[in-house]
């Protein structure tokens, strides 16, 4: 099973930025319902970013890439979005141990500390109704399927099935964070866009890693 | 969507060329989207650093100037800045006395404000401090949650902490001060249409012609509930009822009464407003000494309004009289 | 209709509850509903009188006080006020120097003027002069129509010749300053949305999500003509372009550019069409050196804009430099 | 034929007051399409005040009526039409010559003074699309009954008539005075509200006056 460089990275970017593109209406009308109808246009502007840096200023290895990745996101993208994704790439660069290629266990070590960045950074708790509802339940999944001594790819589908569910399983929450709470009760019933972006995010990661195929 | 701009890509940055061409008195940094006096940073006054998304106008630019802030950082529409711009502000209003950040309290200016502070920590030897000013009352306040929204509350708060920076009062000093202003002060907010996002294209949320959303923030998030329409009278009562019950008014000291338009919203409506929230605090044994009627922090085009209560003692009296001269708010010079 | 009030039929009464209660420095006779000075009459000074219909806050109150108006009369919503109204307001402004009436040129302002002018001269010995304000280049001027409207150069107008009164200049000296900055003035306006009129309690008129208005009045009168909505670049030609063509605005004097919002329109654009309208001035060779941008002149709640130019000598940019403090234009004091 | 004395002035003005209670709708929309909506809510509040009046000072005399009529609606409506139809009926009183009953030619040359009044204060003349437009023929038609030696109930009839259809030929017309005028050709193609409530009054007249019957 190979393992991810630079290459697989960057297909993961562009994979999230063209999904986030292609939902961003999506996003957006999510946030209306019960936040600032604005997430949508905040993950595109920081993608098209992000994927304008990959060209600009290419990265030689992984560490490299993903510092780079937070750094334009948190430069771009403001909102509570813009930290929390930003401080998630930043966090998985130190993650990789400075390796030109993850191996899996690295690359879900890296994704376990960006996922532990969002948490220090915004302070959510699973249930919450946010972002990290839809990553918790991945990453988990994915040590567990590795664990199982299944292969990257296969353990990403399982990963990216989890945040599915994890966003889906936001819609009967009431928000406890970011600005869907001051809603109270009415959050209720609404999915919840970051954790739809989210779900996006991890989804890439798995067609990133399918697209490259065995060794 | 009938709005007029160019595209709405470019609307903030069309909008920022033109407050630098009408007013003087002001800088822009279009990089990074920094609004300043243009005698920043004045030397030994501990400068006032403030900001958010756009959409709020005359807040955040129009509260620059002396007896104020020094600078603010202009995100997208509703969107918090972010810690470049932050950071960089806080370099451009440093006259040596250290810099305070007055953060609306929104999830991401929070977090974007903290790792400004962190950057500027990191490349600077600037003293630096953050309150936060949350004074919606719509919101329930817990620790498990963000909290309350930061809305009217910053015009008291940043008026006059900005006339205590101009009489040279010291970083802690300024900051405890912000905090004891947002503890004295209490908003509430309610909406008779949305408002529409230019980026988005249409409104927010749908409201039917006999509805009204009472609890509302000032990004266009619904209130907390949908109610039929009712006279201003009775409005009045919602929004001062929960004020009243989250905190006490009475007693020695006079308040002021801040009746805030959301954008679309007439004076003329807003002074009738005005008049019907009076006649409650009265009622309440509350006594408005000091005033404030019009758009200040708005909600780009949407119809409403809010009602900020500040208890002003001696002290904050006396700040708040002092001499301003911002865009919003001019007296004295 | 979605509006803050309790009964149409009293809006304009109410709210002068609010403006009284609002701001000590105002007093309104709510009998006769004139808004004046606290210090009024002031001695020796010539008084200066204006008002309308109501809807168009901060115009006509928001303009009273020392360095502008003594004192304004309400009408209705869109409807002039009555010479009974405006025969007593002139008693109460008159400091022993005359009153000078400051009309904008509509049918019903000018005819009720013109018989509270007879009115006061039937019943005092008090000195009245009037100066009609018709800057609007929408509309034809010709002796043998109503003529121009009265819109945005009513701001330059009275705060000039409210400068000058307290220098104590007189009242044929005031009136002949009047007709001079209304003769360098001119204004053209632009209409996205109707206003509602609270006692009709639907739009004047409807306007398809496509189009919009250009030469509106502050009257929800529908414009010379309906095109197809634009971007802000094309609406500022539209309305600098006839402006320029009225009047020569080149040459050694400056401008002052006055970007109004009509009541709906957020800072956020008013601001984004200061910089294209300013834009415009550079190519032309017209140099703005004051600007003023918000909503002063307004149609209760219509989006929109309009543009006005004031040609600025020396004397008159010192007259508008002079200090001024009313609800809506304060700097100096 | 019966004169007109103040039961019969008092009568008119009720009728033209319930009228324009009635058409007050139809004049704002008129007045919504080349002006500024108010015409119908401006006249309402002026008749209503002016009945109001009646009750609260009744007059002994029609001069006395005309004048406190005409007084109540400068004080009371504004605008355009408060000066307008106050100084209609200002000119009327003195013309009235002190009768305690106005003859049909008195009433009539009351009637012309009060439309001469009119364009002394508003300096209309015919076609510029105003109230004049329906006042003008209705005095002219008016004379030309009572000269034909018509009673003056079928006089009025003639007098109304010839109002609306100086009412109506307002339609095609391009405004020149009021508010309208702003319009230019846009105020083609509407009927003038001024001329639709000038129209009311005259008919009110008719009404009045037949109701008297014959002596
Ligand atoms: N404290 C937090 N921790 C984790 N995620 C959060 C937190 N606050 C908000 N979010 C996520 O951010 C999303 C909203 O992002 P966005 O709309 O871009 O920012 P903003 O709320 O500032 O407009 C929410 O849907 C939620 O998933
Ligand atoms: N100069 C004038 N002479 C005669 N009638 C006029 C004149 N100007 C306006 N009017 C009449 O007044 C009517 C409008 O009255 P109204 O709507 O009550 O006043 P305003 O135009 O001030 O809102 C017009 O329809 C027209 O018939
Ligand atoms: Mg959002
Ligand atoms: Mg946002
Ligand atoms: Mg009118
Ligand atoms: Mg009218």
């Amino acid at each position: 099973m190979a393992a991810v460089d630079v290459d697989g990275l960057e297909r993961w970017l562009r994979l999230f930025a063209s999904s986030v593109a292609e939902q961003q209406d999506t996003l957006t009308a999510l946030d209306a319902a019960i936040g600032d109808a604005d997430h949508g246009a905040n993950m595109n502007r920081g993608m098209t970013a992000v994927v304008d840096a990959l060209a600009a200023t290419p990265a030689d290895d992984p560490a490299a890439l993903l510092k780079q990745t937070g750094m334009v996101l948190v430069r771009s993208v403001g909102g509570a979005s813009g930290p929390l994704y930003g401080t998630f790439f930043l966090r998985m660069a130190p993650a990789t141990g400075g390796a030109s290629a993850l191996e899996p266990e690295v690359f879900a070590k890296a994704l376990r500390a960006g996922v532990e960045g969002v948490v220090s950074r915004g302070k959510a708790e699973l249930g919450d109704k946010t972002m990290y509802d839809a990553l918790a339940p991945a990453v988990d999944a994915l040590d567990a399927a590795l664990g199982a001594g299944d292969p990257l790819a296969d353990a990403l589908r399982a990963a990216s099935a989890a945040a599915d569910q994890g966003r889906d399983a936001t819609i009967p929450l009431v928000a406890r964070k970011g600005r869907a709470s001051y809603l109270g009760d009415r959050s209720a019933d609404h999915q919840d866009p970051g954790a739809t972006s989210a779900a996006l995010l991890i989804a890439a990661a798995a067609a990133a890693v399918a697209e490259q195929g065995p060794p | 969507m009938k709005k007029l701009l160019n595209d709405p890509a470019n609307l903030v940055a069309e909008s920022l060329r033109g407050v630098e061409r009408a007013h003087p008195e002001l800088r822009v940094d279009h990089d990074q989207r920094i609004i300043y006096r243009a005698d920043a940073p004045v030397t030994g006054k501990v400068g006032l650093l403030s900001g958010g998304g756009s959409g709020h106008e005359p807040a955040h630019a129009g509260f620059i100037g002396p007896g104020m802030l020094d600078a603010v950082c202009a995100g997208e529409v509703f969107t918090s800045p972010v810690p470049d711009q932050m950071a960089e502000a806080t370099k451009k209003v440093d006259g040596g006395a250290g810099v305070l950040h007055l953060v609306w309290n929104y999830t991401g200016d929070v977090m974007n404000f903290d790792m400004a502070a962190e950057l500027a920590a990191a490349e600077t030897d600037t003293a630096v401090e953050a309150v936060v000013i949350n004074d919606d009352v719509a919101v329930e306040d817990s620790l498990f949650t963000a909290g309350r929204r930061g809305t009217g509350a910053a015009v008291p708060v940043e008026k006059i902490v900005g006339a205590a920076a101009e009489q040279g009062r010291s970083l802690t000093e300024l900051a405890d001060l912000a905090r004891r202003v947002n503890d004295n002060s209490r908003s509430m907010g309610m909406a008779l249409t949305s408002c529409t996002v230019p980026a988005k294209g249409s409104p927010t949320f749908d409201l039917p012609e006999n509805e009204m959303e009472i609890g509302i923030g000032i990004h266009g998030e619904p209130g907390r509930r949908r109610v039929p329409i009712a006279t201003a009278r009775e409005i009045a009562e919602m929004l001062v009822e929960p004020l009243l019950a989250d905190r006490d008014f009475t007693g020695g000291d006079g308040v002021l009464l801040f009746v805030n338009g959301m954008g679309a919203t007439p004076m003329l409506e807003l002074h009738l407003m005005y008049a019907e929230v009076a006649a409650l605090l009265d009622k309440a044994g509350v006594v408005p000494v000091r005033s404030l009627v019009g758009p200040y922090v708005t909600s780009l085009d949407m119809a409403g309004c809010s009602v900020t209560l500040a208890r002003l003692d001696d002290d904050l009296l006396r700040l708040w009289d002092a001499p301003v001269a911002t865009l919003a708010l001019r007296w004295g010079m």
